[in-house]
Formats: structure tokens, sequence, C-alpha cells
């Protein structure tokens, strides 16, 4: 450097402040001038012309400016290139609550937080003896082995913020099915050495691994946040049914894979049964059973035809008397208006020529009788193979409706997602914590994450169901934020599970 | 990780009564059963009472020439002639409608000079005594002017510049205040046509400013088949009635999966092909020869119907979405979300209807929240083994899932004020 | 800078293509870059830094706006201002790398410099530069609390009882070690290129992968309006791909978001909407640029209508 | 409700007559013979939109040889400068060569993008650069008095 200054002073580049510049800059301003309000039109005016120069120049002053820092304020470290991670020579700094790990009785930076602190002006870092330039920071420490700029640039906005940012490992996080459990974490230790070696990403040198590993012991935050959702209007109720479906599925869909073929298999053979007994039943020799009517006061059923029930069950006389008891036979309370919606509905055990049928087939004849006479159910809807989902001249309570027309199934992101392959393209980078956590924030006990981040590039792919529900998978209940960098720009995007709600208006 | 349920928002102003959620009959009497008409790969509804009730009971179809419910009149500008409430058109603009009703008896097959005599006797001004005899008349009068929309070829004018159907009527002067009289002419007229016309111009702040509704709601009621002729080329300005030469009838259009829903899951509409209706398969067949994606939008459609929203696809166009959807209805709510369809097979990886970059997710995440919506993926899932066959009946549909997805674009920091520097 | 002064709706399709000044004008700034110094680039992670104020002054000056990505050194733990480095767009590194006028300078020169005995050398002299450093703020800070005292002594003591104040200090003053003032430095320091090694250095430049058809749409389009004096920058966030400003983004607005797109290339009417739409409620108009069959660039701009 | 149950439900009446089919404009427009009939349509509609609602002047129809499409021209008023409008469901993609190939015409133009349920929304496009209005502000009554006077010179 020196050496250069002295042999060719004309073509020497030098940032180099001399010590009385060093000196000087002890007192200098912290604030940053504000910046006018822009013009929009481009004139020759001198007034303006004199505007830019001074946005211009305080522009420079601002980008050229030196970081000088007292030497009694910079933590020293050096750079293990062989490890890619940086030990530090003198105490930490208060950055130590949030960032760096011990290991062999040493204090460690990663790469990133390394190089962080060598932009806030706390770190000094040095290289065969020779402090590094934050150039030499950037271009040393940023790699596709460790953090790549994109991933920096991420980390490095958040950090600023306040945000505690550590790197999120997959094998650190407990699995969806330990999670579903609430199992506590496991702390055996070998067990989980061995999971990390499996571990794809990110890939951190083993030594930070091991390094890593004396320090982060930690019991999983048990406790959930109570969410303080806004609750819907009165009308609007999430269907019970799609968060019976959520619950169903997510037990199965988070069971071993061992597990789950033998579910699915299973599932198949006894819809597929029950489907090929159905189409040899004689409906009309199955006669409607007798429970309810009042004036037959029986109590006993007759035991089923034999040839209904699978071979070698044999069922007996059912004596109706104790299960009456059971039955609550209390009169539904309704209010006026319920009432009325009770007329409205059409009732078909009213309708007497109902009421004379005897089995299935007379019903079906029937009903298919009064089709052909009922108006208003042109030809060219109802006798052709697909017929509406609705009948016009049946009318239904609206709610009811809805639900006979819900033929498409809702799904949710767990569904299906453990059968899919991680991919290396689509990886979480960061767990993210609160800046308001930071004060009581512990290394070895970071509580559950206030978010995780998947950092991607704006020229890339956006991510597509399977990438979504791969990574809400690797989440659990934490949500997953794509932080997208283009160029200098970040910006930050979440793909939520939901279903919508159902609706209903008298 | 589940998105928040946002309350949808109440609009503010409410002018309109609602009637009921879907265009079916809640008793087993009252049957209701309307009809399309296929033309051009679109699904108009003509009959106005039909309009009326497709329109009102549940938000189906927009029409052709009004921002939402059909309410075009043949002129904007409306003024009390001695006593009766009368749609002014300029000398130049009544010719043209002559020329219309011209072109459209030629079509007819009448011979010119039929036609000239027949255009001859339309434009004679009409008495005011005349007039005012034709409106005692009152509703049996209305009758007969709904049955034909064009001059029949026995000669007989039917005066219906009138819209929408039944409900409209020669004002009597006492137009707002003789409430009762009005009321029972006209049960479901909406005092405000224009009332939702921006639907979202309170929150939405619109690029372009929103001269039309400034112009007086009260001039859009419906007028009678007379206009006043308004001539200032002769320096002083006369003025004076006449019959109306045509009835620019209006129709309300349906998106096709608004149409298929009709049919297929109320069985309330038939669509008409020329003069056949079509049965279920037969419309799912030809939609989806129209459009590649059908089963896609429609399997979308479906479902946020099913749970009672109101899915609108107009509306969306204008920020570059499927559809929007509302809760009860657009005079009532906000659109709550902005949705964009995507089809997904099995292993859930995108078959890109609408290829997405950041690029485009970005405009779209933006100008969602700019409206204070939210943008819903809607992505429908195909199985594996669904195959062509089975796409072609709409009974596909319960083979099909649905995935709802919220986007969101997160800040990382509240205070920081987005850079003004753009 | 003629083109900022251009008026606001000049036609620039191809059968204005013959417009002469604007050739002109092109001709001269691509002269003009063989006068200028070499910018020297980093490559972190393949991305092209720029580091030396000067760098960032010389290309500035050029119109080419790049984006600041590191942390600002006179207050650090904030998004709004940035500084140094300054990552290039791929189309500022084209045109830079075309115009001959940048270099590539890797980590690797660092490893080379640090051999044995140079090391050490090398080490020793940044013991001694800062042993100096030591001395003279040392002096300095000496001078510093001397002239405080006076101020602070002038009016309430005598002049003697001030002189023996000084010369105590004089004797006594050192200044700790930790009160040092150091420099963290941002730029590596290294050489600068003269314009002679312009040839050499071009050839030593990193080939890059750029084949695909929409990067050279792209930066036919950037080259094109670069050349009408207009700056861009990347307008992912407002669903383009350049915003463009008609002076330095410093004291002006953008005034229109650039897509590029040849001109067969089917773009779905529904993008089309969203992005117009976008453009109005950010007060910019929308301009769709392809380049045209004679190298011309062929620009539409799209707006909302008034019409609802 | 003024309804007539009885009579719409019967399946095997005929459907009422069709106003569009006898529209008069309606089948000049047809007898372009273009053969995107959903374009046709929204041709149609924006023509009616044109016509009935915002009452523009002298509106044709016209086709477009090299796109197949319909185009319309007219004048939003009297003495106005002729434009020309191409309709397209919203369904659609289209490159800016077919953008172009409408400017050629000469006119100022608009892109009217037609929804399934026919909400019609009109986009302007021009030849060239377009600088947009300065937004409101007391910051900028300098550079608006300017940028107007500019837009008068090029009048």
């Amino acid at each position: 450097m020196a050496d250069q200054k002295k042999t060719d002073p004309d073509v020497k580049f030098c940032e180099i402040l001399s010590p009385s510049e060093l000196f000087a800059a002890r007192s200098r301003s912290h604030k940053i001038p504000v910046r006018g309000q822009k013009d929009f039109f481009p004139s020759d005016s001198d007034e303006q012309r004199q505007r830019l120069e001074q946005s211009l120049n305080e522009h420079w002053s601002l980008i050229s400016e030196e970081r000088v820092e007292r030497l009694g304020n910079l933590v020293k470290a050096t750079w293990i290139p062989s490890e890619e991670i940086v030990e530090l020579q003198s105490p930490a700094g208060k950055f130590w609550q949030t960032m760096g790990f011990s290991a062999r009785g040493k204090q460690y930076l990663l790469p990133e937080e390394a190089l962080y602190l060598m932009e806030c002006g706390n770190l000094q870092v040095f290289y065969k003896d020779l402090p590094l330039p934050i150039q030499d920071g950037y271009e040393r420490f940023l790699t596709s082995n460790t953090i790549g700029l994109q991933q920096y640039q991420v980390f490095g906005h958040l950090k600023r913020l306040g945000y505690v940012v550590h790197r999120f490992d997959p094998s650190s996080e407990p699995s969806p099915y330990s999670r579903q459990l609430n199992l506590p974490q496991s702390r055996d230790r070998a067990g989980r050495q061995l999971k990390r070696k499996r571990s794809t990403s990110p890939s951190p040198s083993s030594s930070y691994i091991k390094a890593k590993e004396s320090t982060t012991d930690r019991m999983e935050e048990e406790s959930h946040e109570g969410e303080d959702r806004k609750h819907p209007e009165p009308h609007l109720t999430a269907s019970p049914e799609a968060s019976e479906v959520q619950t169903a599925t997510t037990s199965s869909a988070d069971e071993d894979g061992g597990r789950t073929w033998w579910m699915t298999d299973d599932l198949g053979e006894s819809s597929q049964s029950l489907t090929s007994g159905s189409s040899c039943w004689d409906f009309s020799s199955i006669h409607f059973p007798d429970l309810g009517s009042s004036e037959c006061h029986s109590s006993c059923l007759a035991c089923p035809d034999p040839s209904l029930l699978p071979g070698a069950l044999g069922v007996g006389v059912c004596d109706l008397a104790p299960w009456r008891q059971r039955i609550n036979l209390r009169k539904v309370k309704m209010s006026p208006k319920e009432h009325k919606r009770d007329e409205d509905n059409w009732n078909i055990n009213k309708d007497k020529e109902v009421r004379q049928c005897r089995n299935w087939a007379e019903y079906q004849q029937l009903m298919a009788r009064r089709q052909g006479r009922r108006k208003g159910r042109p030809a060219h809807l109802w006798n052709r193979e697909v017929t509406p989902l609705h009948d016009p001249t049946q009318p239904v309570p609206t709610g009811e409706l809805l639900d006979k027309i819900s033929v498409i199934k809702s799904s949710n992101l767990l569904e299906g997602a453990s059968r899919l392959e991680g991919s290396d393209d689509w990886r979480i980078c960061f767990n993210v914590y609160q800046p308001d956590t930071v004060a009581d924030f512990k290394k070895s006990n970071p509580g559950k994450p206030y978010s995780r981040m998947c950092v991607c590039s704006f020229e890339g792919p956006v991510p597509d169901l399977r990438v979504i529900k791969l990574l809400a998978f690797q989440s659990g209940d934490i949500p997953v934020v794509f932080a997208v960098v283009d160029h200098g720009d970040i910006s930050f995007y979440t793909f939520k599970d939901f279903q919508l709600p159902t609706d209903v208006y008298p | 990780m589940q998105a928040e349920f946002r309350a949808p928002r109440r609009r503010a102003r409410v002018q309109e009564e609602y009637e009921a959620p879907l265009p079916v009959s809640r008793v087993p009497e009252q049957r209701s059963h309307f009809r399309a008409q296929l033309i051009n790969q679109h699904v108009l509804v003509c009959h106005p009472d039909h309009i009326q009730k497709i329109h009102n009971q549940g938000f189906f179809g927009k029409g052709v020439l009004s921002r939402c419910r059909p309410n075009h009149s043949i002129s904007d500008q409306w003024e009390e002639h001695e006593g009766l409430f009368l749609p002014v058109v300029s000398q130049s603009r009544y010719e043209e409608l002559l020329r219309w009703a011209g072109a459209a008896l030629s079509a007819e097959g009448l011979d010119e000079e039929a036609v000239s005599q027949i255009l001859l006797g339309l434009s004679q001004p009409v008495e005011m005594e005349d007039l005012r005899k034709l409106v005692a008349k009152g509703e049996k009068e209305q009758k007969v002017e709904c049955e034909g929309a064009w001059p029949g070829l026995e000669g007989r004018v039917c005066p219906c510049a009138k819209w929408p159907g039944p409900e409209s009527e020669v004002m009597p002067e006492a137009k707002r205040s003789s409430s009762l009289d009005t009321q029972t002419l006209k049960p479901n007229h909406d005092p405000h046509p224009s009332s939702h016309q921006d639907s979202d111009s309170n929150l939405d702040p619109d690029p372009v400013s929103d001269s039309s509704s400034d112009s007086d709601p009260e001039s859009l009621v419906p007028g009678p088949g007379f206009v006043l002729v308004s001539d200032s080329d002769v320096g002083r300005e006369v003025k004076e009635v006449r019959r109306s030469p045509l009835s620019l009838s209006e129709n309300l259009q349906l998106s096709l999966e608004e149409a298929f829903f009709l049919v297929y899951s109320l069985g309330c509409l038939s669509v008409y092909l020329k003069k056949e209706p079509l049965s279920i398969i037969e419309l799912w067949q030809l939609f989806r020869s129209l459009r590649p994606d059908f089963v896609s939008s429609y399997a979308a459609y479906h479902h946020c119907r099913s749970r009672g929203w109101v899915p609108k696809g107009g509306a969306a166009a204008k920020y570059g979405v499927d559809f929007m959807l509302y809760r009860k209805g657009p005079p009532f709510y906000h659109a709550s979300y902005s949705v964009v369809i995507e089809r997904v097979d099995d292993a859930f990886r995108g078959l890109m209807l609408r290829p997405f970059s950041w690029r485009s997710l970005a405009a779209l995440s933006r100008i969602t929240a700019n409206v204070s919506k939210e943008l819903m993926l809607c992505y429908i899932i195909y199985p594996a083994d669904l195959s062509e066959a089975e796409l072609d009946s709409p009974e596909c549909l319960s083979r099909l899932k649905v995935q709802e997805v919220i986007v969101n674009r997160w800040v990382s920091s509240k205070e920081r004020a987005e850079q003004d520097d753009i | 800078q003629i083109w900022t002064r251009l008026p606001p709706k000049t036609k620039f399709s191809l059968k204005h293509s013959s417009d002469s000044s604007c050739e002109n004008t092109r001709v001269t700034q691509e002269e003009d870059w063989s006068s200028s110094p070499v910018v020297g680039v980093g490559l972190c992670d393949s991305a092209p830094l720029l580091w030396r104020v000067q760098d960032l002054r010389t290309v500035r000056s050029r119109g080419l706006v790049g984006a600041l990505l590191g942390s600002l050194a006179r207050t650090p733990r904030q998004n709004g201002r940035l500084g140094r480095p300054l990552l290039l767009l791929p189309e500022e590194e084209r045109l830079l790398s075309e115009c001959h006028a940048l270099t590539c300078r890797s980590p690797g020169e660092l490893t080379s410099r640090s051999a044995g005995a140079e090391l050490t050398q090398q080490v020793e002299q940044y013991e001694e530069e800062q042993q100096r450093s030591y001395e003279e703020q040392s002096v300095l800070a000496l001078e510093d609390r001397k002239s405080a005292l006076l101020r602070a002594m002038t009016s309430s003591h005598t002049d003697e009882a001030l002189r023996g104040r000084l010369e105590a200090f004089d004797q006594d003053f050192t200044l700790p070690r930790s009160a040092l003032a150091v420099q963290l430095s941002t730029a590596r320091a290294g050489l600068t290129y003269c314009s002679e090694a312009r040839a050499f250095l071009q050839a030593n430049w990193p080939i890059r992968a750029r084949n695909d058809r929409h990067s050279d749409v792209k930066y036919q389009v950037f080259r094109d309006l670069r050349g009408r004096g207009f700056y861009l920058t990347s307008a992912g966030k407002f669903g383009g791909d350049f915003l463009v400003y008609p002076g330095d983004p410093l004291r002006f607005h953008a005034h229109f978001i650039a897509i590029c797109q040849s001109l067969d290339q089917p773009v779905c009417l529904l993008d089309v909407l969203t992005v117009a739409r976008l453009g109005s409620n950010v007060k910019k108009t929308v301009l769709l640029c392809s380049p045209g069959t004679d190298g011309e660039v062929v620009y539409t701009s799209l707006q909302w209508s008034g019409m609802v | 409700m003024s309804g007539d149950p009885d009579r719409a439900g019967e399946s095997g009446s005929p459907p009422p007559k069709n106003c569009i089919l006898q529209h008069p404009s309606y089948q000049l427009i047809r007898k372009l013979e273009v053969e995107d009939s959903a374009q046709v349509h929204a041709a149609f509609l924006v023509y009616m939109d044109l016509t009935e609602v915002r009452r523009w002047k002298e509106v044709s129809c016209v086709k477009s040889p090299e796109l197949q499409v319909v185009l319309l021209e007219g004048r939003e008023k009297e003495g106005t400068p002729i434009q020309s409008v191409l309709p397209l469901p919203v369904d659609r993609s289209l490159s800016h060569e077919s953008i172009r190939r409408v400017l050629d015409r000469g006119f100022p133009m608009l892109l009217c993008a037609v929804a399934s349920d026919s909400t019609l929304v009109y986009q302007r496009m021009t030849d060239g650069l377009v600088t947009p209005d300065p937004p409101v502000g007391p910051f900028q009554d300098v550079g608006r008095r300017q940028h107007r006077k500019r837009r008068r010179q090029q009048q």
C-alpha cells in the first residue's frame, strides 16, 4: 500500500486518510442531510442546476466518507478461510448477545455476521496480520459455500432494522411430526449429530456445525402465542368442514412415509367394496325400517335380511326400548323466524303420497312420476345424463343449497406436502426474530422465530404451489417470507394458507 | 401458516334493498326459470324480467350498455315538459334513431315505401293530450309495449324507449313525491342507478376522475316511448314530443362461468343456441371449446359461489386479475379479494395459465394493496388420473380440489416511509 | 446532455430515426468514453460491484445510476440511505464493457501480493504507519486539549495558572492507545488503470452468459434510452424493467415505467392492464419498448384512459 | 315482482327475439367478415358503448387486414380528431407489433379490453414518449406551467 504510494503516485488510487484527517473525523457529524423536494421537469434554469450540484455534492460526501473508529471500540478478529469463519481476538462487544458462537473455548462469528459488524464499524478483521477492507470482506466472505450476495443483502437489510437474524438449520428444527405431537425436543446429542450430517442446506463448514453444537442446545418453546384474530362478522362462519378436513389430513400427512401408503391403500379398498356392494342391492326388497312411527309401538326391530350382511355375521333382533330412552325427545325450541323457515321448508314426511310408499323402489317411482308432471323442469336439463346440482322446484334454505352445490373439495397447504421432495433451488435461509425481543434474547434459547426467510432473485421464478407447500411444511406454524432481491431493492412476500369462509345470507 | 381473515368493508352508502342471495325460489309454489341466448360465444339475457331477477338476486351479469345493472336510457338529459318528464334528444340524434329503425325494418323484409311510411308516421309530433291519455291507461299499455322491441310489420309502433322493462313508464310530474304511486308501479326500481357505478370509488383512487358519476342520477330514470326532440338549428330552440323510433333495449351479458353456474348448479337457467336449448353437457363442452381454461376458471368461480361469495369477472379487468370477490354483492360491500386462478397438477406444479414473474406479481400485489384488497391465488388441483373423457363432463368438478393462498407484501419496517425518490 | 432538454412528447419511432441530432449525441457519448478513466469492478458472488469513489463518480457522470448496497459509513443502522459498494445493472455493466471502460479486479491480486517476504514487509509497513499515525494524533490531541483549556479558562484564570496547566499538559499528556482513530477502509487499495491499457483489459473481462433474448432486448432499450439522456434504474417493484428519469434521480421523479419486449412477443392483456393501472396510480407513463428491425427502438406510451 | 313465472318456466316456448342480432350496426360489423367471433362481439359492444353511451360521432367499423380484427374509428366530439379503437377480449394476449399496426393507421389509439361480462377498460396508446402529468402540489407550479406550454407548442 504505502509502498505503492511512493513508487507511482500518479496512477495510485488512494482512499486512505492521513493521521490529521483521521483525527478530524472524530468530531464529524452523524446526521444525514435531508433531501429536498424533487423537480418534475428538467429545465435549464440555473436554479435547478444549482440544486442538482448541491445534491450531488451531498451525495458524494456521504458516499466517500470512510469509517473511522477509536481503536478501543474495535473488536479484533481474524479470518480463517479454510473454515470460512471469523475468530475473535479481543473480547466481544454487545453484539455477542445476538450473534456469534463459541467452540473449543474460542469465540467465532459467521462470515455474514462479521461482514455486517465490519460495515457497522464494530469489528476489524485481519488476514495475514493485515486489516481487511470492506471490499475484501464482500469478496472473500460471500461465496456460494457460505452465503451469497443476495442473501447477505437481505441479512444486512434486516439487521440494520434491528431484527435478530440466524441461519436456518433444518435439522435443528423439530420435525413436523414431533411438532404436532408437541414432543419436547430430544436432547440426545448423538442423534442430533447424525441428523445434521444429513442436512443439505444451508451448508456451513463442518467446523461451524461442531462449534455451534455446544452452544445451541435448546428446548423448543412450547407456549403458543395467543393470536388475536379478528372475529368474523355474525353471518360469516368458517366452514367447520374445512377445519375438519384440515386436521384429518394433516395427521395422515404428517405420519411417517412408511405408514401413509398403508392408510391410503386401505381407504381405497374400503370405498371400492362399498360401491360394488351397493350395486347389487335390490331396492324393492328393502323395506323402510319403522323407527319413529308413533302408531306402531313395536319395541323390536326384526333381524335384517342375511343377504344384506357380510358373510358369517349374525345379527339378531334389536330391542328398541333402551335406545328410545336415550334419545332426546324434548321439543326443539325455535324462534318465530326459524319456525317460519321450517314451514317454508317443504317437509317430505308430510307428503301423503310419500308416506304411502313402502320401499325405495316405490318412492323412486313416485318421484319419477312427479318429475314428469312437474312444471319448470325443462327436459334438456333434467332428462339427460348430467342434471343440475339443485332442483329449483325443491327449494331449500340458502345454507343447505350452498352445501349441496359444494362439490369441489378444499385443500390446505399441508395436504400432501410430506410426500414432496425438497429442492435445492428453494430453501429457507434465515430465522428472523423481532427487534423488540433483542433485550431478552438468548442465543442458547432463541424461542420461536417471528418468521423465516427464503431469499430469491427477482429474475428467478415465482414459487409455485409445490414450493409454497414444501416450505410451509418445513416451517410449521411460522410464516415463510420470500425476500425478493431486485438489485438494490428488496421486497418481502408471504403466501399464506387460506380457506374462504362460507357466507350465508337467508 | 393460516392467513388472517379480514372482515369485508361495508359500503358507506347503500341505496338498495337486498333481495336474495341467489335467483332461486325458496317456496315450492314460486317457480322461476330463466332464459338466455348464446350469441357470438356470449350468453345474453334479453327478457327484462329475467334480467331483473338474475341481476338483483346474486348480481349475475352486466348490462351491455351500463356499468353494472342494466340502466341505460335513451338520453341522459331529462326535462319536465307540460307536466311530464321526458328524455331530451337532439334533432340529429333523433334522425339517427330514425335511420336505425329504418334499417331494422328493411332487414325484416319491408320495402322502401313501407319503411318510409312507417318512419313518417313515427316522426309526427304527438299531442300532449294524447300522451296524457296514454299515461292514464297505465300498466295495461305497458304490457303491450313489453312484447315487441321493434316496430312491427303491421306498422303498429311500439313506443318503447323504455328500460328496464316493466318498471318503465311515463313518470307523472310528481316524480318522486308521489312515492306511493311510483312504488306500486315500480316495485324494484332503483332510485340511484349510479350509486355503485364505480364500485370502488370510495377507496379506490381511480386513476381517472370519476366524471360520469357527477351526472345527476335522477336523470337516469327510465323513460317512456316518447322523447322530447329539441331542434336548436333554427335559431331559437324548438321542442316537440315525438314517439321514440326504436327501443334501445339493453341486454344482460353473463360471463360463461355465471351462465354455467345458473344452469348447472342452480338449475334455473336455460341457454339457447338459435332456437334450441342446450343440455348441461353440451354447454360444458361448448364453453370448454370457447375457452381452453374454462374448467379451471369455472371451478374457481363455482367454489367461491358455493361459499356464498359473489365473484365478478368484469370489475377484475380493471385490476388485471380473473375476478373480484364481494361479500353479499357489489352494492353492499367493497370487494375483498382480487383472485388469480392457477392450475396445478397432482404434484402441485403450475401449468401456467398465466405465467407469473416477480415483476407481474409485484405489480398485482401493489395495485391490490392500493385499493385495500387482498390478492388471492386460487389453485385448482387436478388429480393425476383425471382423463380427458372425464373432463368432458362437469361431474369432473368433484375430482378437483381447490387451494386458496393469500399473497401479502410484508413491510420490514413500519416506520420506514416508502422511499419518495422514485 | 442535450436530450434532457427534449420536449416531452418527442417521437422516436422508426419514421423519425433519421433525426440526426439523436445520432450525433449517441456517437459523441461513446467517443467520450475513451478519454475517461477505466472503472474497476470487483466481482462478489459474480455480481459486479464498484468500490472506489472515483469509479462511482465516473459512472454517474455517464448517467449510470446503479444501486448502492452497503451500510452507510456515517449511520450504518438504517436502510434509507445506503453506501458503497455500488451494484451495476447487467445493462450498465455491458454498456461499460462494450465501451472498453471496465476492468475486473479480483481478490486474486491480494493473494499474490501476500507472499512470503513481501507480506512480512507489508505487515511491518502497516505497523510503522500505525505508529506514525499514533504519534501525529498524539500531537494533534495535545493541541486540541490545550486550545480547549484556553477557551475554558480565559475568563476566570490568570495567565500564570494557565501557563502552568499547559506545561503540565506538555509533560504528562499521553494519548491512550485505545483513543487512536483508525480507518476501516472501504475499498481495497491498488492501482488505477490508464486508458492505454484498455484493449488489454477488455480481453480480461470475464465472459458471461448473456445469450437469452430478453436480456438482449433490455440492453438495446437501455442503451437507446441512455443515449437520449434518460437515467435508468430497475423497476421491478413497479412491474416493469426500468424506471426512466428525465434527469439525475437525485433531483427528479421518474416519468416512465419501461417494459422491454421484442416486437412479436405476445403479452397477456391482463398483464398490460395491471401495469397500466399501476402506472396511473403512481403517475407514470408505461412505455412499451421494442427494438425494431433496423436497430432503432420503437416506443409506445400506454396510459389509463379517462374513459370509465 | 311483475314476472310471469309460468310462461317463463315453460321449456317448450320459443325464446324471445334477440335484439342484438337485429341491431343495424351489428349487421354492419358482421359484413366485415372477421372470423374471430369473440372479437366481433367485443367490437360490437365497444361500438354500442361509443355510440350509445359515450355518444361519439361518425363511428365506423373497419377491418384490419393484417390483424384480422374489427377496428372502430370515430370522433369523441364533433370536430375532434379521429381515433382508432382496438377492441380485444380480455383473455387474449397481444404483441407490441399488433399495437404498432393500429398506430400506423395514423390516428390516436385506444385499446379496449372487453371482459367476459362486457365490462370495458380503455387504454390510451400513443406513439413515442408521452410525459405524464406532473403530480399536483405547490412545488410543481413551475414545471406544470412549462409542461402546458410545451404541450401547446406540439399541437
